[in-house]
């Protein structure tokens, strides 16, 4: 018998001993922004790690545009080819009645980054509480904003599950407790830098004594750049997700003051074998519910 | 023949249990203008049961707008329409089908994506116990209605779309027979028509009114009136200036009557000094109809091209157009081969074409007059970056004068103008281009005889300049009126050419059916 | 010979037989490339991935074929789901429900008839306009959070009968249905006649405002049924559901041919679609390659029409 | 009096009018309903964020007055900018990416333009195609992850001369550049003679195929130019610039009453939708209200057209 394994560089847990015979394992997940590169690659490096093991990890693109019609098409898809497990990025309401259905046939399902709210029989979910992770955000802006002052919102899609309650955990929290802090907004930007760039604009037009912006979702690197060119660097901050070097740039010249992460390689990578493991020997994850508290950087942290 | 006299008055109250004799329809003091141009002044008109009228005049004399006003498309600035002696007014169309008015329109207007049978029976189609189209019954009538007409060879169940212009024509003038109107109104119905076309046509109308309807017939055939109607009604400045009866009158005095001079175009025997041979054309093909047409035009000579329907001289046309793909053979210009891939080459080169059908090919619906004769001297005339737009007000006035072109003004749509006035902007269009060839296709259709010689006295006189003119023309009298040569075509091979010494109408006829 | 070679030009008149060429080219090399692509679950995964779009397409066939254009469904998807679902909740009745979800997406389509034929909107606009107000709508009435949506609605869009997913089946019967509808039937005979020239059309005697609405008005109820299969298919009534559907729909429709089929085009459309997509994940295509392939597929399935019919402008 | 009521009347007839009213009453209810409003700089803002779509819409307008219609300006903008950003960072060279920024936009005008007139794909298809391949391209060629983007190019998106944003100052120089080359140029007649009736057009002597390619290859170009202001504006070029925009500058052509106007249409449509975003942000309108107002206004600014056209039909 080999020595027992060690846990993958990047990730926490050490896969067990193979002693089913050859193990395939779907990973499902989408691609249309830099958030999904460390995703693909802690797919990879969990794909690189198990195939010692006589296990594979595919890597399956669900495409380039996020919805649930995507996910339940990947794991129907996935079902067919009949894989052993599935790992999956079930960012919707809506993915809960596949999931069911993998897991009654016998297909364990392991959910990772995002899932709707709906509860499904996923074998566990390892990501970031969306609503927690708002809340960690507002009460990194209150601290920023001494209590007070004026708060713009920018969230990603109207609608959009993660986006409201990143949204909203913030600000349930914010009225609860400082109340002083007056919130501009919400407005939609579609995920799209460009208009976060035009909000923010327009939101100094009218509130000219804004101190803070806070971009829920997609492009708040678009919301840095105008605080940038209005000159009010320093003076308004920006405070967003996702560690992508778009962002990560206006970290370091300041206008962004914040910006939390979800440790997506050690999610994709950890739950791969996680999900190997329960195929061999039936080892359940430490819990159903697998918290990844992001990191939250700030310009101190990158100088 | 002369069914109806004028022996009852239209005011009288009818006898009790007899029908009114009266007319069935009398307008008086018609008056209508568009945005100050007065087009009808004060027209009066009757119309009475079982009776033919011909209506004629020229190209903008407001035949067709003095129609849309009886039959409710639009609305007169005065005056009064009464039926069966009582005042009636139409708001719309509809309200005038409705009185049992049918119009069939100059413009045609079949739907064609429908099947014949579909377009006869559109707006009351029967439907089969199920509440499903009743497809046996709908193609069974449609037999009935297209043999009624003379058209019993059109096979209800193609897509009208398909069809021939005449035949599309047919369609129309099918469906108005289906809703055996009290009023029909045929507005140059039979421009597209062949020869035996129009028998069959001729002879419905007879049956039509043998039944009692009136009929209103617009033509610029006078032959064809002279034959066919009881009472002819001639529409000048906006009035009518006379009415007539066919056996007590001719072709001239009609003539005068219309245009107030008696002039028509004849045959001038012209030298055509220059031997160059303009247009050769070598063993030429196209993908499925012409076989190895070879034909030389002088520089200056006015070439016909005659054929029976289908015969081949559209393609023929558009091959030398470069609008149809070459197969094979040859086309050289003035002894130059060329090969043009598009129209646009071939107007460069100085070929120019007054198409066949001119609303579908020929007019830009929305856009001006002017704008509409100069789109294909745009180019020419150009300077190097801006379009000559003052240059193209000059021309416009120029070729109005020229050929005579009725309008208010050139700004306004062409879609407004007459139909005999829009064909005269698509020929200023292809004069202005100045070609050294000019292709016609059916270049008179739709329009007035006065206008008719003047387009002829046109065609010559460019030729005297060394224009070369190919003519296709289905109307025997308009080649042996202008042409000095004409080759025949029968079923896409040319059936041979006769000099001006060798044309008669019989012999056209007779090559044009020999692959027949 | 000759015989069957004019069957063959005919057919490839259609712009639907070069699609179907690609659908075929397709179904082949997918059949050799992966093992799995043939199993009937697989091949019945297909069909009701492509059943909304395809049914949503049959509405949307009819409004280009009566020359109109209808942006709103994939709005309208979105709002019937979300009222159907809240009707049920707090009627506690499925039925009212999924009528009431079917009601809005005929309200829907109503309205849109009507901005166009009463108040004379460009349909571009009109349907932009309510695309717009019907998310709104959509968005207002839930607060922005998706509510559960089960039950019977579950079965049409997740259920299966004898193993045949009941959206499959739904979208081949309402494909029959409109294809005849559009064929044999009065009505269906007018919507062509008004796409091909409604002024004659008018004068004729159709009464074009009410065959215009009547489509718009289709169009907008099978919006709807698509909005409660896809909700059902999830369980969930998503504000979100739909979002960016109108130009797939669309696209079904012209790929499948508008022009000559109601029914049939818009299967195949939708179908070619669903495939390249079962396509990506069977055969693990990468994410950007995928939307290459996509349009290269789309570009192609017409292309190949185009092709031979060189020559002929115009 | 009856002069000046025509010209009214005449007036009205364009669409323009209508959405000129609507312009102007959103502006005025504006100017009193916020403080801010008529500052200069807010109305720069304006203008600057308007001066994409307007830019873009200029080139739409031109190939929707040809008759056709190009989808795949979205994609187009996203991959110029990245092709610029690419150039720059490998040649080190501004003038060599925005050129080639600018000939990628104008090759995906031409592709979509012999796809058009060559293979005769029915140009929704066509750009429908394009753009989904040229926005897998975009996504390929920097996997996705967004490139920076600085130089003249930031001072194209970013910069002002004497305050005013130069991508304003561009809009309107190409609005008027574009409105000039419609009205008075031989190929702008031309272009307006084929969408009239194509085939009259040929057969008169116009190249409908070489305008017909011209007129994508100009959309391409000016989507291409957008794309460098965009990704200019935000210093960062991303693969996904300009998704969905393609139906923002279609509403902006056909808000601007295209029939009419080359280059002033266009300017007024972009103008209404970019007024609209400052009218949520400086009034505060909460959340879901923006969505459904966004859709009132699109349907009134054209529905008051249509209501004093009532009466005619087709
Ligand atoms: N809607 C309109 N707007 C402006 N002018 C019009 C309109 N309709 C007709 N006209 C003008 O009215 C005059 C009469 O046109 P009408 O069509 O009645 O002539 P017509 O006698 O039928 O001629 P043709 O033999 O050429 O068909 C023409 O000068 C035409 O330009
Ligand atoms: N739209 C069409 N669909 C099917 N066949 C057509 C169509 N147009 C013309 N044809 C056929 O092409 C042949 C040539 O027709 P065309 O009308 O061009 O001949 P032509 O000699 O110019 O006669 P004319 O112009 O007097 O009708 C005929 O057999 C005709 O039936
Ligand atoms: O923050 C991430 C967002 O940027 C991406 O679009 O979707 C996944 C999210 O977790
Ligand atoms: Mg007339
Ligand atoms: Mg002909």
């Amino acid at each position: 018998m080999p020595a027992a394994a060690q846990a993958p560089e990047g990730g926490t847990v050490a896969a067990v001993e193979n002693t089913k015979g050859p193990i395939k394992i779907a990973f499902l997940s989408f691609q249309n922004n830099p958030f999904w590169t460390p995703v693909t690659e802690g797919a990879e490096a969990a794909n690189d790690y198990l195939s010692k093991f006589n296990a594979t990890v595919d890597f399956v693109d669900l495409g380039n545009e996020l919805s649930a019609e995507a996910v339940v098409a990947g794991i129907e898809g996935a079902l067919a080819k009949q894989y052993d497990g599935i790992v999956v990025v079930p960012i919707f309401d809506g993915t809960a009645r596949i999931i069911d259905e993998a897991t009654d046939e016998g297909v364990p399902v392991f959910n990772i980054v995002a899932e709707g709210a709906t509860p499904s029989n996923r074998l566990a979910f390892m990501g970031q509480d969306a609503t927690s992770a708002g809340k960690q955000i507002g009460e990194y802006i209150a601290k920023k904003m001494d209590g007070k002052g004026k708060l713009g919102v920018i969230t990603g899609y109207f609608g959009a599950t993660q986006h409201t309650q990143r949204m909203n955990g913030a600000l349930d929290f914010l009225k609860a407790n400082y109340p002083q802090i007056e919130i501009v907004g919400p407005f939609e930007n579609k995920d799209k830098a460009e208009s976060a760039y035009s909000l923010v604009q327009d939101m100094m037009t009218a509130n000219p004594d804004l101190s803070m912006v806070y971009v829920t979702a997609g492009g708040p690197f678009g919301a840095a750049k105008a605080v940038k060119d209005l000159g009010l660097t320093g003076k308004v901050g920006v405070v967003g997700f996702d560690h992508t070097p778009d962002n990560m740039q206006y970290l370091k010249t300041g206008e962004m003051v914040g910006l939390l992460d979800q440790a997506p390689y050690q999610q994709a990578l950890d739950a791969s074998v996680m999900l190997y493991n329960y195929l061999v020997d039936g080892t359940e994850p430490p819990s159903k519910v697998i918290p990844v508290v992001g990191k939250l950087l700030t310009p101190q942290d990158v100088q | 023949m002369y069914s109806n006299g004028k022996t009852s008055t239209a005011g009288n109250e009818p006898v009790a249990g007899i029908l009114p004799s009266g007319p069935l329809l009398r307008a008086r003091g018609i008056a209508k203008s568009f945005a100050g141009n007065v087009v009808l002044h004060s027209a009066d008109l009757d119309l009475y049961p079982g009776e033919v009228v011909g209506l004629l005049g020229e190209n903008g004399a407001g035949k067709s707008t003095l129609m849309h006003i009886l039959s409710g498309g639009l609305q007169p600035d005065a005056g009064t329409v009464e039926m069966h002696g009582q005042p009636t007014h139409f708001n719309t169309v509809l309200d005038g089908i409705e009185a049992g008015i049918s119009f069939v329109h100059q413009e045609l207007s079949v739907i064609g994506a429908l099947t014949v049978a579909e377009n006869l029976h559109l707006g009351h189609m029967p439907k089969t116990r199920a509440g499903f189209v009743d497809f046996q019954k709908m193609r069974d009538e449609a037999v009935a209605l297209l043999n009624r007409v003379g058209a019993g060879g059109i096979d209800p169940r193609h897509e009208a779309g398909t069809l021939r212009a005449g035949e599309q024509q047919l369609i129309e003038i099918a469906k108005a027979a289906g809703r055996n109107p009290r009023l029909l109104i045929l507005d140059e119905p039979t421009s597209s028509l062949t020869p035996h076309e129009v028998e069959g046509f001729f002879a419905y109308v007879r049956a039509a009114r043998a039944a009692g309807t009136a009929i209103i017939f617009i033509t610029h055939r006078l032959e064809e009136v002279l034959k066919l109607c009881d009472r002819l009604v001639v529409l000048r400045n906006g009035a009518i200036v006379s009415e007539r009866r066919p056996a007590e009158t001719t072709r001239q005095q009609l003539i005068t009557d219309m245009t107030g001079k008696p002039a028509i175009y004849e045959y001038r025997e012209r030298q055509i000094p220059d031997k160059t041979v303009a247009l050769s054309l070598q063993r030429v093909r196209d993908r499925d109809h012409l076989e190895d047409i070879s034909l030389e035009v002088r520089k200056g000579e006015i070439m016909g091209l005659f054929g029976l329907v289908g015969a081949g001289r559209t393609e023929l046309l558009e091959v030398i157009h470069g609008a149809r793909p070459l197969a094979s053979g040859k086309i050289a210009l003035f002894g130059t081969p060329v090969s043009h891939r598009d129209p646009s080459a071939a107007v460069r080169n100085g070929i120019a074409l007054v198409p066949e059908g001119r609303k579908t090919a020929g007019i830009l619906p929305q856009h001006s007059v002017r704008d509409n004769a100069a789109i294909s001297s745009l180019r020419r005339f150009s300077g190097r970056l801006f379009s000559d737009l003052r240059g193209d007000v000059t021309r416009m006035e120029d070729y109005r004068d020229r050929l005579g072109i009725r309008m208010a003004r050139d700004t306004q749509p062409i879609s407004t103008l007459s139909g005999g006035n829009q064909q005269k902007v698509v020929f200023a269009r292809a004069l202005m281009v100045d070609p050294s060839i000019l292709l016609l296709d059916e270049p008179t259709h739709g329009v007035d005889v006065g206008a008719k010689s003047d387009l002829y006295e046109i065609v010559a006189r460019e030729a005297e300049r060394g224009l070369t003119v190919l003519m296709a023309s289905s109307e025997v009298p308009e080649i042996l009126a202008l042409c000095d040569r004409v080759a025949i075509l029968s079923k896409g091979r040319l059936a041979g050419i006769l000099s001006r010494e060798e044309m008669s109408e019989d012999r056209i006829l007779t090559m044009a059916f020999m692959e027949h | 010979m000759s015989q069957s070679l004019s069957i063959v030009r005919d057919l490839a008149k259609h712009r639907e037989a070069s699609v179907l060429v690609m659908l075929a080219a397709v179904a082949i090399y997918l059949a050799f490339a992966s093992d799995y692509f043939l199993e009937p679950r697989n091949l019945l995964n297909v069909g009701r991935q492509a059943s909304v779009v395809a049914i949503v397409a049959l509405g949307q066939a009819l409004v280009i074929i009566a020359r109109g254009i209808d942006l709103s469904v994939g709005s309208v998807i979105g709002l019937s789901a979300v009222v159907g679902a809240i009707l049920m909740r707090d009627t506690g009745s499925e039925t009212i429900g999924l009528l009431g979800g079917l009601a809005t997406g005929l309200a829907c389509g109503v309205v849109n008839g009507l901005l166009y034929t009463r108040l004379r909107i460009n349909p571009f606009i009109a349907t932009l306009g309510t695309l717009s107000v019907a998310r709104g709508i959509a968005l207002l009435l839930t607060g922005g959070i998706p509510l559960p949506f089960g039950g019977f609605a579950e079965f049409v869009g997740a259920g299966r009968i004898y193993n045949i997913p009941v959206s499959f089946l739904l979208m081949i019967v309402l494909a029959i249905i409109v294809h005849i509808f559009a064929v044999k039937t009065v009505t269906g005979r007018e919507i062509y006649a008004i796409g091909d020239n409604p002024k004659a059309s008018r004068l004729a005697g159709v009464n074009i405002r009410s065959i215009r609405l009547f489509v718009f008005a289709l169009s907008g109820l099978l919006a709807g049924l698509g909005g409660l299969i896809l909700a059902g298919n999830l369980a969930s009534a998503d504000p979100n559901l739909g979002v960016g559907y109108e130009l797939d729909v669309i696209a079904a429709v012209i790929l499948g041919g508008t022009a000559l089929s109601g029914g049939r085009g818009s299967i195949i459309g939708a179908l070619l679609m669903a495939l390249l997509n079962n396509a990506f994940v069977l055969l693990g295509i990468s994410a950007y390659w995928q939307v290459v392939t996509k349009g290269l597929v789309i570009i192609f399935a017409v292309g190949l029409d185009g092709l031979q019919r060189r020559g002929d402008d115009d």
